[in-house]
Parts: structure tokens; C-alpha cells; sequence
């Protein structure tokens, strides 16, 4: 079995990027503010995301051409990361991930609106299910006809403050990808478990929508960006377990019980030498990821495809589990205060859990995975 | 009614025709079901191994579970008990244990009848696991005590009489041996009572600030600085709890979980499948160990296998509402009702799975944590050699905190 | 869903049984004894047998006319904990268990061989794969043709040493159990994972069968054989499993590292208070599936012959891998000295491993499990 | 040969030359392994990082792989050195930092090109986790140590020359400070070499008994009473040692049960199935972790990944080989070879599946228990506060042992 040998480092680049980041996260979002904000109906910072934009995150991919960083998706990838780690409400993975990436695999059909998310002026998504799984096929809930869109899509991700739709819809031509105007669709919200990332019902009843991608381009581009989605949402998880790890490690060391403190009682220590691992391995499956998935759009990347795709199910497969380990691990280790809406843990709880179900659960992942290295299911 | 014989020399078949007896004398359908318990209270089946005249007939404790499945065979088991479990389950059997005469004529009968509802005082935010290190402060003037403190996790504290109250009476001594147990009235001036808000999003629980509060000495449970040894009875009678009723096969969480999978074809794949039959496994080997301790009970012979039965509850109730997520996916991703809500209990089949797994967090931290009941076990039922201790022999005052 | 109330407790003739078996074990064949005779060719300690079978094991459920005790199946499975628990090398599985259920079920054809097995004159074994697991149909591998067998069937449990064989094979007339003295039959030792436990290829070339049971006869009473088998075997397991953890427990109290018992570290501690929860629910599990197997034998019992099944497949599925945990974590807390061949600690990791996969593995009868308990498997 | 700049200023284009250089002088065709690698030994190849005249170059210690990987790409890679892995990875670290002139000069070069085979004479039956209790006694005697002792888990011990070995030279004092270290003459008189059998059938390894052996002072490495601190340099070497070069994907245990289910479509189920893919996930996150810290390593950044490699890979082989088994069912039951041998090393494809199970168990307590690595993690790399202890400041004689 052949694959390339990736870069699993982090530049010194990436890690000014992060130092940016984290320090305006640390300013502007702390866990205790996004805690204060939950209960708003819309959650959503926009403040903090035009912030962020000012600063590049929300064009990292996009050309300097065009507004945007010109960067690869492993800076996207440390973006992500610290974005978990502070799970911070802003519409970074339906607009700057998937929107972004859709638009920019449609070549130059939509190079405004690529402008205009780069430059944090509107924010946009992609209406699919933000469950669904890169391998799904091209969804049928959306028919185009004359170029009027029509159907319903449930559990958008950020659609709620979304400026653009970008619309995969199916029409006589086939499948074809739609930017719409986020103002001729109903856009209804949903309860969601993850507090800080609202998803949205989006309703389209005649919406005019323009044709970006048609055919197998639209495939590809909806692909691309599943892939790049579950690839960078598992940076995103690596930051939620970060912090889930972080947060304990730190509270182990000064709660005390029994006269000393929990962290020197060898079962604490264990669990949380056990987390740390884990995490590391994380951080190298992500890293692994986000440079396969930065490939899939250099020059005659075709042949790297199923690479970007067995590293992205890869770390989909991982991840998820190790986030949410951490963050549970983070609630039993924190005890009674960890239980408390008060206490930010359980926003990195319901971040951790949404995300492992989202583009994909681990068992998805996997199944995708044996197709791809060939371990075949059984035949019934 | 005719003479009690001595209780001691009671058996089931004997109960049992007290039981018949006292129906035939107050027909439910007509009696208040407050008056009927008080009835019931005063002919000593309330509890069989209390004292006669407190609620029971000195018989032999085994036997309580022939009286209560003999009134339930008749049709007559008393409904909306649930506000009573710290009453029934804690204060009653330390009242018993360590009360004067006054405090159990006091107390016990409208603990038993529902007209008073207990709480705990016991949690505080500096003492979890480690609750001997409680800083709650009584000093006593004359007659009575003066307690200032904060106490966390306090169900039921926002409809309760009395609670169960465990205060540091001498700061210089050892922490175990500080600790006084007092009766508080919650209505008592000091008291204030606030709702503690979970991760689901209701507040089941409460935070109890006392601020000055007076308790006369009469409410002084067990000797002063023996509130240790008294605290002791409390929760070992929480944590012997267990349901006199053999449970089905596939009851509780995996009951849900096993009709979701009945009931939606589309949700399945197979590794959801293996890991259902898993948690499936597990959780009717978990049944059968309570039902095999419920067996030991009834021959008055019970196990330590009692400590463990919370801890399993705990982890597959975790396990099988994670799983139950995951095989939602989408729908997985939603919740029901973030409200701040006072709820009456918790009803798992009445929320969403999202609630479940959420509250499912809190099994293996409400009443004992995972650690320490792997502790107990390893110590107590193994008999390993206990960790090196800094804490025992130095005074309150001094210890870390 | 609904089942019978089964008696989980051990009464006190179990326990004077348990005791006796126990210590002619401690007294005739400790495992430092066991230890020592594993390198013979012929590990199965047939005097022991003898021994035993005077005190009743090898006719437990075999009727007292018939030289048995009369008991029932769960008198069988306090025998299998302790054999477990003593890693004991006798035929009891094959014979007591497998080739005599076999022959209970054949009603009075068998009465002659049967006295002999309960008496302990002879020992016997049914013939099939000792991985074979009761669901798994009738087996093909030996036909038969004019009262002639012939056919090879490997992995057979306490074939070595057998005297009678029960032989399930297929003739014109369709499924039937034969009996085959062994010297017609060549026996030929494989080497076996389990040290104290040998197993067999049996060849029958042609061997004088005698028929005694036939069609659907054959079937129930192979199946039943097979379902006590699994019953029975997981009481096994739970004294294997009950041997690893108080063996741990001793040494974890008087191992000594950094000044202190190593019994006194919380890491140790919350693993052996872990795999004490898990014994004691075994001890449930394997109590139920015993109870259950023991109705199999009562008159007009059809109507209980899946509760059997269920609670044989609970068990196979749950104490499996109990005891392979017991044994796995007993290694590792004993450290060097449990991966030396010198202490007996391996001759348990051996049978633990054995064990879970004789008579199905876990995984087989989790499947099984969810056929009878109506949670079906994903339609392909 | 050229007269060397300083080491210091050497970089991997200048030592890509210099092997270059050398295989013109030095053709292997026609070179005996043994004198090839004294001249690579000489000529500072070795070791760039050691001083010259003693293997090295004084060269920065991150562009040793840069020669390896020359050599080899030149193809010259010396063969059958498993032998040399206590030599190579563990003395000659430790005889660099703490011998003297003479021993660098007497040990090195021997232990380098294999004509010297070392062994480790380090952990005792009392001494394991804990390796600071051990009780080997050293008495000097003038110019020279009377050793006694027993030590176990010796590899190599039957074909060693040389033994680095600890010994209890003071037991008055606490047991970190009363250690030596020596060098041991595997020959010497009273050095009683026995095969030690594992639970595999076979015996890898050995215990040593010493018996009155004589150690000559000049074999002394490091101080009196200095052992530990030695003995740290040895051990930490022994943890970082990670190969140069990148694992493919799924190599190791998982390609033999990965290529067993490709190959065996009758072995398949959704559950093995499932659990195959989680376990190819784990190994594959594993690869690239040690990946990432080849990467990091190989830009002078070590990482503390390093401690977890070792667990990462026990974990993954045990979980795996008990797979294998499970997958295999009937043919599960069975071994290859119980006879007692003494193996060259362990090479797990050439053994059945039963082989590959009870080997790996020998993974998470050799070079260090799983239990040990995770308590160095959580106070080295966590910095979580460290457990009471009890036997840092006590005489040694006085332990409970």
C-alpha cells in the first residue's frame, strides 16, 4: 500500500497564524462570554467574525486575487483547531469550508461572491445536512427546474446568518450547483445540541438560483467539499479535545480532595496520561488529513483524491471519538462543578458530540474506509 | 386489630395476614391516602423492623418486602412518593438510629405519611468526594447552634421541610472529627434556597446558602463531633437501595435504544449492530446481577455487589445513550427544550436522546462518584491496603483547600 | 419481552459439591502440579478423573438408576467454575458434558455407555469441532453408508483419551448420532493453544457406528449438547476468571514496589475493583444460563429451549470476555514473573483464550443473540 | 582522507561527501564487515555526533541519520546486528558520558563493529517497576567490587561479552544514592548464566546469577554512589531509540490480520469486521504519530511523544494479535511450537497467530511497564504533582520489600 509522505509538522507560519488566533479569541470570545451568549437567539458573533476576517481566516484558500490568504487548507486546518478550542460561534465551517470550497472548485462562475466571503462582507454555507457523509452521493431533497429551486434541506450548519446559499440541486440537466440569495429562502432554526453552532431547516419554493457547476464538476465540487469539511471539522475536534485535556490537567493540579491534589492519584494520572496520548495522535491524523486534503486542489491533483479521502474518513474514524472522550473524561474528572450549565465544559460536550456526527459518524467513516483499503464487508 | 405478638417471632405468612387485616379496615377508595398511611404507620407496617409504636413491628428488616408486595398484590401502594426518597430512603433509618424519643415521635410519621418532604445538606463545593472536608460552620451559643455555609446538589431543597444536615462544629481537630449532624428546618430564618441550573438545562438540584442559621441543640442528631460516624448510616442506606421488584429483561435506556432499532430499518448498519448487541449484553447481565443480589436480600444474605450496581447503571446508561446519538445522526444532532425548567424528576422516556445523554453524565458523579465506589470496592470488598493518607491526623483548620 | 424468574443463588448442596471438588483439586492437582505435566504427551490426568468421578462429577445429570447422582445442570456448572479455577486436565467437558448430554438425549439406546461414562470407567467425547457453536447447523463432515463412517473432524475435545465416541454424521437416512468405540477411530493430537486442554483430529475410515438417535432426534439432542456445552463452558470461564482475580488480589496485597504493596496504588486498585464488578456479573450470567440449560432436561421443556439458548449465548457472549480480561490483566499486574513459564499464571491466559472461541466466539453468539431477541441485522 | 573541520560546522552536504569518500576507499565487496566497520569507526562515521578519534566528528547528534541513510542508499548497510541492540542503543550512550579515557578507548570501538557483544544487568525479581530497590551488593575490597546478586531479563546474557550492570554499594542511605554501575566481564568467575523460559514455550531471555564476581575498580563507571544518575542516561536512551526511517501504512501486526481477512472471506463477519477497522484506524493513527516525531526529531525537536510510542505499539499488537485469534476461531486453538529453544529474536511473521498473542503480552512490561509510562507522561510531560512517597528518604536496609 502506497501513500505520500506528508508534512506533520505545523510552520512557523501556521503557528503565527494560531498565536493570532488564539489571541484574539482569548480578547474577544473567552469560554465564559460564548457561555453568556447561548441563550440569544442568535448566537452567531458576527462581530467576532468580521474581526477574524479582518485578520485573513475567513479567505485562508481563497486567491490574494481575490480578497483571500492564498494559503493552503493546512492553515485552514490551524484555524480550526483554535476555533474549537475556544468554541467559538461564528460561521466558520459553512462559510470559509464548505461554501468556500464549493464555490471554488465551480471555477470562475462565482468569483463575486468568493470576494465577498473572503472579505468577511457576507457569510455563506452549503445546504446539506451537516451530518451528511462525503461518500452520500449527490442529494436529490433539492430539484431545480427552469432554474427556479425547490425543497427542503434540515440541519444546515450556519445557515441561519448565511448571505449566500450554495445550493446542490438536481434539474433535467442533471446535478448542478446553485448560488441563491439566502433572502428567497426560509430559513428556519433548529433546537440544536451543540449550543454554540445553530443549525437551520433551509425551505426553497421557487427560489431563483444561478448555476456554478453542472454535471460531474458539481459532483466533484460537493465532494471536494465534504472532504475538506471532514477533514478540517477534525481539526476543530482536535481543538475541542485541547481544551477538554487542557482544562482538566490544570484543574487537576489545584482542586484538592483529601488533602491533596486529585491530579496526584495515580487513577487521575492514568486517565489523563491516557488522554494526552490520544490527543497527540489526533494532532498527527489531523495534521495527515489537512495535508492530504491540501492537496486535492493543486494542479492534476485527480490522482490524490482517494489519498485526501482515506486520510479525511481517517480522521473522521479517530477524532471524533477522541474528542468526545475528552470532553467526557473532562466532565467525570471536574465532578459536580463539571455538571453545571455555569461551568463553559458542557459547551465542549455538545460541540464535541454534534461534531462526531456530523459529515459522517466514525462508524460512516469506517465503512468507507474498507472500501477504500481494501478490507471488504462481508457478503451477506 | 387483635395483640401483636412479639416481632421477633413474626413470619411472612403472619404479615401477610396483619396486611388483610388492616385492608379490611381501611378501604383505600375512601380513605385520604395521607390518613390511610398514617393508619398504616400506627399498625406498624410502615416499616416491619423499626420499633413498635415508630412505624414498624421490631420483625426482622428481611421482611418488609412480603408486606410491601402483599399491599401492591391488594391494589394498594401509595402513589406520588417520589419527593420521599431522601425522607424514606436516608433521614428516616439515621432518625431511627441516632434519635431521641422526642425527635422519632417528631418526626418519623409525617416523613412516612408525605406531609414533610427532607432533603440533604451534605455536598459542598469544596467537598465532594472527599466530604469529611466540609467547611460549613455550626458554633454553638447556649441552647443552639448558629450554621453559616454553602451546600451544593441539594434535590428536593425547594420543597422540603427538613433536611439532613452535616456541619463543622470543632475546626481543630481532624476533619472526621469535627463534624456534628444536625436536623435543619428549611424554613428557618438563613436559609436561602437557589436553583442550580445543569448542562440539560433544567435545575433538578440547589444550591443552599445558610446565612446565621439557628438550630436549636434539640435538633442535634447523635453526639457533637460524632456527625461522622452518624453521616455514615445516611449513606450507606443510599447506597443500599435497591428496587424490591425483579426488572424485565431489556428496561431502561436499552429498552429505548433496542425499539428505535426495531422501529427504524434505515438507522441501521452494522457496526451500530454489533455495538448494540454489546450494550444489549451488558445490560442484561447488569439486570441479572441486581436480580441475583435481590435474591441474596431476600435470604437476608446481601452482597457487596450492591456498591457496583450504580457504577453499572451509570456506564451503560452512558454507553447506550451515546450510542443512541450515533445511530440518530442528524435527528442526534438536535435537542428537545433548552428551558430552564424545575422539573418533578427525571423521566428518560419522556425527552429526547439528547437529554439522555446529557444526563446520563451525572449518574457516575450524583451520589458517589465512579472513583470512590472503585475505591470502596477495591478497599472494602477486596481488602487492597488503603493509599498513603496526609489527611487524617492533621487538624481541619490546616489541610489544603 | 418476558422470561422466567431464574434461581441465581447457589444452594447449599452446591456448595458442599464446590467444596469437595475443591479440595481434592488443592490436595491432588494444584497448578504448580498442572504446570508440571504439560509437557507430557498425555496431559489428561486420568486418575484424577477417576477420583473425581468417585465423588460424582463425571454423571451429574445421568439418573442414580444409571449410576449418576441425579442432579442438575447447575450441579454441572459449580463443577465446571471449579475446574476452571484449577485449570483442572480432565475430560469433563467432553465427556460429562458433551458426549453424555448427547446421549441423555437419546433416550434408552445409550443406557450401557452412558452408566460407564457416569461411573467413570470410561470417558468419551462428542465428536465435532470443539469451536463449533450450537447454531451452527447439523455438521456434514462424517457420513455414513451401511452402519459405515467415514470422515475427519478436527479440533475434537478429549479425544485422546476417549474410549467411546458419539458421532454426528449424515446417511441416507439423514442426520443421526452414532456411537463408535475409539479404537476404531484414529486420534491424532494437535498441538493446542491451551496447554491443559488437548485437542484432536478424529478419522473415522470406514468405522462400525451403532445408530442412537435418528432425523430430528439427532438434531435436538446434538443442539442440546451444544447449548449445555456453552452453558457450562462459561462456568468454566467464570473459574478461570475467579483464579485470575483473587491470584491478582494476593499478589497486588504483598508485591512490594516504591515502599509500598502496589495493591495500595489507585491505578491498580480501579482495575481490580473494575474486574471485580465484571466477575460478579458473570457470576449472574452464568448462574442464569446454567439455570436455563437445566430446564432444557424437564419434561415437556420445548417451550424453554430458547431461554436456554438465549441465556447459553448471554453467557458465551458476556463471560468470554470476562476471562480473558481476568487472565490478560492478572499477567500484566503480576509483571515479569507472569510472563515467565515458571508460574502457572499462563496455563489460565491459555484456557481464557481457548475458551472464547470453543463453542462460538462472542461475536457468533452476539449474532445468534440477536436473532432470538428481535434486533435484526442491517439487511444487506 | 582529508584533515576534518571542526564537527560543529559540518553539515549534511559535508557528511554526504564524506561517505561518499569513504565507500571509494572502502569497497564492502571485497572489505570484511568487521574491518569495514572499524575504518567507518575511525574515519568518524559511527557516531557523528561522539567525539573524533572515539566514532564521531563532534558532529551535531540530528545528522547522524543523514550518514545512515547515505550508506544505505549506497548500499552499504551492515547485516546481522540485532545482537548489538544493548551495545549499540544503551552502553555506548552511557560509556560516552560517564567513562573514562581508557574505557572509551578499551569498549567502544569492539562494541561497535559486533566483535563485542553487551548485555543489561539491571532488573531484579524485587526490582522491577521500581528498579532503584534493586539489591545486587557491591563490596569493594580494595582495587576492587565482590558482586552478588540475582538479575533477571537478561537478553543477550548467553552470547554477551560485556554486561553494563547496578549494583547496592551503601545500603545505609536512601536507595537512589546508594548505587553503582559497572562494567561487568560476562566471563568472569561466578557469573551463571540461565536460560529463562516465557510463557511462549521459548527463552529469550535470562537470569543471571552472580556469585562473588570480581569487578575490578577500573570498571566503574561514573562515581561512587552515582548509579542512578547513570543509569538514567542508559534508560532514557533505551526509551528514545525510534527508527529512522518511515513505516508504510499498515505494517507490523496489522498487515498480517488485514492481509488474513483479504485473503480468507470465510472468516468474515460484520462484527470482526468492524472491529478489524477500528484497530487498522488505531494503528494507522499510531504510525503517524511516530511519523510526526520522525519529523520532528529529524528538525531537532524531539517531542514527548516519544514515551508513548512504546505504549501505543504494546496496546495495538495485543489488541490486534487477540483479533487474529478470535477471526481464526478453530484454527485460533491451536499453537505452533511449545519446545523450549532460545531464539535469535522475535519475528512475528514467521509464527502462528497463538504466538503473536503471547509474545505481545511481553510488550507492555519489558523496557518499562505500560503503568510506569503513563505515571513518566502525567508527571514529566503533564507536570501533575507527584504521589506521597514513602521511600525517598528511608535507608535502603530499612524498605519493606
Amino acid at each position: 500500500m502506497s501513500e505520500k509522505r506528508l508534512d506533520l509538522l505545523y510552520s512557523e507560519v501556521e503557528e503565527e497564524l494560531r498565536a493570532s488566533v488564539r489571541s484574539l479569541l482569548e480578547d474577544k470570545s473567552p469560554p465564559e462570554s460564548v457561555l453568556a451568549r447561548v441563550e440569544d437567539d442568535r448566537i452567531t458573533d458576527t462581530a467576532l467574525w468580521k474581526e477574524l476576517a479582518e485578520i485573513g481566516v475567513a479567505g485562508l484558500p481563497v486567491s490574494e486575487e481575490l480578497g483571500g490568504a492564498g494559503a493552503s487548507l493546512r492553515e485552514s486546518a490551524v484555524v480550526a483547531e483554535e476555533l474549537g478550542r475556544g468554541v467559538a460561534p461564528v460561521p466558520f465551517m459553512g462559510s470559509a469550508v464548505l461554501a468556500t470550497t464549493a464555490l471554488l472548485e465551480s471555477g470562475d462562475a462565482a468569483t463575486q461572491e468568493l470576494e465577498a466571503l473572503a472579505g468577511g462582507e457576507s457569510t455563506g454555507t452549503l445546504v446539506v445536512g451537516f451530518a451528511r457523509a462525503p461518500g452520500s452521493g449527490f442529494p436529490e431533497a433539492v430539484q431545480e427546474n427552469g432554474g427556479k429551486l425547490r425543497g427542503n434541506v434540515g440541519g444546515v450548519v450556519d445557515a441561519l446568518t448565511a448571505d449566500v446559499l450554495v445550493v446542490p440541486a438536481v434539474g433535467d440537466s442533471g446535478p448542478g450547483l446553485y448560488v441563491v440569495p439566502a433572502s428567497e429562502a426560509t430559513v428556519t432554526p433548529v433546537v440544536s445540541l451543540d449550543l454554540t453552532r445553530p443549525l437551520a431547516d433551509v425551505s426553497l419554493e421557487g427560489a431563483a438560483g444561478r448555476r456554478v457547476a453542472s454535471g460531474a464538476d458539481a459532483e466533484r465540487a460537493l465532494r471536494h467539499a465534504l472532504v475538506t469539511g471532514a477533514a478540517l471539522l477534525s481539526a476543530e475536534q482536535l481543538g475541542v479535545a485541547q481544551w477538554a485535556l487542557d482544562a482538566t490537567v490544570d484543574y487537576a493540579k489545584t482542586r484538592t480532595q483529601f488533602g491533596r491534589p486529585i491530579g496526584s492519584f495515580q487513577a487521575v494520572k492514568h486517565r489523563l496520561a491516557d488522554l494526552w496520548i490520544s490527543v497527540s495522535q489526533a494532532r498527527a491524523v489531523v495534521r495527515s488529513a489537512a495535508s492530504a486534503a491540501a492537496t486535492l486542489r493543486e494542479p492534476g491533483a485527480g490522482a490524490e483524491a482517494a489519498e485526501a479521502e482515506i486520510n479525511a474518513s481517517l480522521a473522521q474514524a479517530f477524532v471524533s471519538s477522541v474528542a468526545v472522550k475528552a470532553a467526557e473524561e473532562a466532565l467525570q474528572l471536574h465532578g459536580g462543578i463539571g455538571f453545571t450549565w455555569e461551568h463553559p465544559l458542557h459547551l465542549f460536550l455538545k460541540r464535541a458530540k454534534s461534531d462526531a456526527l456530523a459529515l459522517g459518524t466514525a462508524d460512516r467513516h469506517r465503512l468507507a474506509l474498507s472500501g477504500r483499503v481494501d478490507l471488504p464487508a462481508p457478503s451477506a | 386489630m387483635t395483640t401483636a405478638p412479639a416481632g421477633a417471632s413474626l413470619d411472612a405468612s403472619a404479615l401477610r395476614q396483619r396486611v388483610a387485616d388492616f385492608v379490611a379496615e381501611y378501604d383505600p377508595e375512601t380513605t385520604d391516602q395521607r390518613d390511610f398511611l398514617a393508619a398504616r404507620f400506627d399498625a406498624g407496617l410502615a416499616w416491619v423492623h423499626f420499633p413498635e409504636g415508630e412505624g414498624g413491628l421490631g420483625a426482622p428488616r428481611a421482611l418488609q418486602p412480603v408486606v410491601d408486595e402483599e399491599f401492591e398484590r391488594l391494589g394498594y401502594t401509595p402513589v406520588g412518593r417520589e419527593g420521599l426518597v431522601i425522607g424514606l430512603g436516608m433521614a428516616a433509618p439515621t432518625i431511627l438510629a441516632f434519635g431521641t424519643p422526642e425527635q422519632r415521635a417528631r418526626y418519623l410519621k409525617p416523613l412516612y405519611t408525605g406531609e414533610e418532604i427532607w432533603c440533604q445538606l451534605f455536598s459542598e463545593p469544596g467537598a465532594g468526594s472527599d466530604l469529611a472536608a466540609l467547611g460549613t460552620r455550626a458554633v454553638r451559643e447556649g441552647d443552639a447552634w448558629t450554621v453559616s455555609g454553602q451546600k451544593v446538589w441539594t434535590s428536593l431543597a425547594h420543597r422540603a421541610r427538613f433536611a439532613i444536615l452535616v456541619a463543622r462544629t470543632d475546626p481543630d481537630v481532624p476533619k472526621h472529627k469535627g463534624i456534628t449532624y444536625f436536623i435543619c428546618d428549611m424554613s428557618a430564618e438563613g436559609v436561602d434556597v437557589r436553583a442550580l441550573r445543569q448542562i440539560t438545562g433544567e435545575a433538578e438540584f440547589n444550591e443552599v446558602y445558610l446565612n446565621d442559621v439557628r438550630i436549636p441543640d434539640s435538633q442535634r442528631l447523635g453526639g457533637e463531633g460524632e456527625g461522622w460516624r452518624v453521616a455514615q448510616t445516611t449513606l450507606m442506606n443510599e447506597r443500599v437501595s435497591i428496587g424490591g421488584h425483579p426488572e424485565p429483561r431489556e428496561g431502561g435506556l436499552i429498552s429505548l435504544v433496542s425499539q428505535l432499532w426495531r422501529e427504524r430499518p434505515d438507522l441501521r448498519t452494522p457496526g451500530l449492530h454489533d455495538q448494540l448487541l454489546r450494550l444489549w449484553v451488558d445490560a442484561e447481565a447488569a439486570r441479572l446481577t441486581k436480580e441475583r443480589l435481590r435474591q441474596q436480600l431476600a435470604i437476608g444474605q446481601p452482597g457487596p455487589e450492591g456498591s457496583a450496581a450504580k457504577y453499572s447503571f451509570s456506564r451503560l446508561n452512558q454507553e447506550i445513550s451515546g450510542l443512541e446519538l450515533e445511530m440518530l445522526g442528524a435527528e442526534g444532532m438536535t435537542y428537545d427544550d433548552w428551558t430552564f425548567r424545575r422539573p418533578e424528576g427525571v423521566e428518560f422516556t419522556k425527552r429526547s436522546p439528547g437529554f439522555h445523554y446529557l444526563r446520563s453524565k451525572g449518574n457516575s458523579i450524583e451520589g458517589g462518584t465512579t472513583e470512590i465506589l472503585r475505591n470502596i470496592i477495591a478497599e472494602r470488598v477486596l481488602g487492597l491496603p488503603s493509599e498513603p493518607r496526609t489527611d487524617k491526623d492533621v487538624a481541619w483548620k490546616d489541610l489544603p483547600k
